[in-house]
């Protein structure tokens, strides 16, 4: 049986990668690193509602993770000093995050227990004084309320928008399919003629590695930087 | 509940209260007998005198006890309120005056809606200068609405609100009304 | 001014405030010597601490200074102002609830690079909900920095942040100047 978990439960990506390490009882380093990378990549091609804003998150993640897993699988190949550390990082930051995850469920016992100290109300039993700020206009009063308009922070309508415009792996795969029902080839620069962003293009090149691997497809590429053309595995 | 118990809760309880408290009513709070309260008041009384570095006395009047500052800092503290009056208002002090004044009436939550910041000290300052003061809501028996003074209004050379520059457009600006619905519907869901 | 009066003026001041009040404040309304009224201040917070009679403690935070009750009495409290302060904070709020409070003063993107999502709706939530608050970016005119408040000391009943859990491991680390010089490079970038 399939085991799901859906990614809302989870805040962010190294939220989910922590959980997987920590649901096979792993500690943080490479290796396990390395273990929990398909299970990751599992999930996000299993989940259909991250908005594209985190997703962007998500898929930076899902490239390190890649990064360690080919080098668990090819010891041999050589990795460019950015690549080494940029692996390295990862596991930091994740040791890093795990403490303030720890830490943060230590100051929700503490809220729960109710031990709040109650302070005084400020200049209780007062007498209030008439005292206008000096010099104060209504202009000026006019200007500050323009200055709080505009602060107010536009962000609160943009989940909506970000919902909108969710592209699933899950979506990119069903779509390569279509393309590949009607066409026993096509190139990756047709797969993402559409896409709207960056983010897009490596769901694309995501959904295409997934697809080899589940050997629907297979690619090649003529030289480095050359157009890949992906053709359909006749079953 | 232990005495020693009892004198602490009694003294925290004090402390919040602006207004005196009777006898009874603490005896209840604590869940203590009566008298008991009475002879722990007495013995925070004595404490309080008998402690030249304590600066708190107990005012007791007919079964009823408050919490207050002894008479020889009157001075300091008389120096300390008005310091905290003469102050220059802040710059989010003055924000919340102009949000108070052009939207008037409105209610705490709405405020710092708007600011995206909690403003009750803020709001207690403004209201110890006189510029705004608060009456119950009649929309929430709990809460309160906001409004500017009269005095505040005319020191501006204004008869009411309505007469704020640009007051018609400003105070329904989209913006507001964007920002009201979101937190509601934050609040409902 | 003898010591004796300083101390029990610090008080009185102390309660009639209510609201934090700065070591200079204190010692300019004292007409004392700052580090003078930090000393008094200290022995004011043992003396609260070490008698159980005693219903308050002092709350110190940046220099500043918060008479308040203690702890143990907020269910008395809670009942004599029918009151209760609900906190019922989800996960990514303590989250983020953490780093600020262990970790002040931090930015937002400081924030995000440890949780690897963005913040701004929970440090607005929290902001609303007076458990932290923000203040201008001295290295960046249009950014904020943001920190810990009184109110989320009070809410954890403590004195002071290093009353926090682990405050010395947790407070200092190495591994964060790291990944904070890398996000540097990379906006820079």
């Amino acid at each position: 049986m399939a085991y799901h978990i859906r990614l809302e439960q989870f805040e962010g990506p190294l939220d989910l990668l922590l959980s997987l390490i920590e649901k096979e009882e792993l500690d943080i380093t490479q290796v396990s690193l390395a273990k929990v990378a398909d299970q990751y990549l599992e999930y996000l091609r299993n989940e259909t509602s991250i908005s594209l804003e985190h997703l962007a998150s998500f898929l930076t993640i899902a490239a390190r993770l890649i990064l360690i897993k080919s080098r668990a699988l090819l010891p041999i190949l050589e990795w460019s000093d950015e690549e080494e550390e940029s692996m390295d990082d990862l596991e930091l930051r994740l040791r890093e995050y795990k403490r303030f995850r720890e830490a943060a469920g230590t100051l929700g016992a503490l809220f729960a227990q109710k031990r709040v100290s109650h302070n005084r109300e400020s200049f209780l039993g007062t007498q209030v004084v008439f005292y206008p700020p000096s010099g104060l206009t209504a202009a000026d009063l006019r200007k500050h309320f323009t200055d709080v308009l505009g602060e107010i922070p536009v962000f609160d309508v943009l989940p909506e928008q970000a919902m909108r415009a969710i592209v699933t792996l899950e979506e990119k795969i069903l779509s390569l399919q279509q393309m590949l029902a009607e066409r026993i080839e096509i190139s990756f620069s047709d797969l993402t003629r559409t896409a709207i962003d960056r983010v897009e293009v490596i769901i694309s090149f995501l959904a295409v590695l997934e697809m080899v691997k589940q050997r629907i497809i297979f690619v090649e590429q003529g030289k480095f930087f050359s157009d890949i053309s992906i053709k359909r595995l006749v079953p | 509940m232990p005495s020693l118990h009892i004198a602490a809760a009694l003294e925290s309880l004090l402390f919040v209260s602006g207004e005196p408290l009777s006898f009874g009513r603490l005896a209840k709070t604590l869940r203590a007998d009566e008298d008991d309260v009475a002879a722990h008041l007495r013995a925070l009384s004595e404490k309080y005198a008998h402690d030249a570095q304590c600066g708190l006395q107990l005012v007791v009047k007919d079964r009823k006890a408050m919490l207050a500052t002894k008479p020889e800092n009157a001075a300091f503290i008389e120096s300390l309120t008005k310091s905290s009056l003469q102050e220059h208002l802040s710059k989010p002090a003055l924000e919340v005056l102009a949000i108070v004044a052009y939207r008037t009436p409105i209610t705490r939550a709405e405020i710092e809606a708007i600011r995206g910041v909690n403003c009750s000290f803020t709001l207690r300052n403004l209201l110890l200068r006189d510029l705004i003061e608060r009456q119950g809501n009649p929309a929430d028996a709990r809460g309160y609405i906001y409004l500017p003074t009269f005095r505040f209004l005319q020191s501006l050379g204004l008869k009411n609100a309505g007469e704020l520059p640009d007051h018609a457009t400003l105070s329904r600006d989209a913006r507001l009304t964007m920002i009201l619905n979101e937190e509601t519907i934050e609040a409902e869901g």
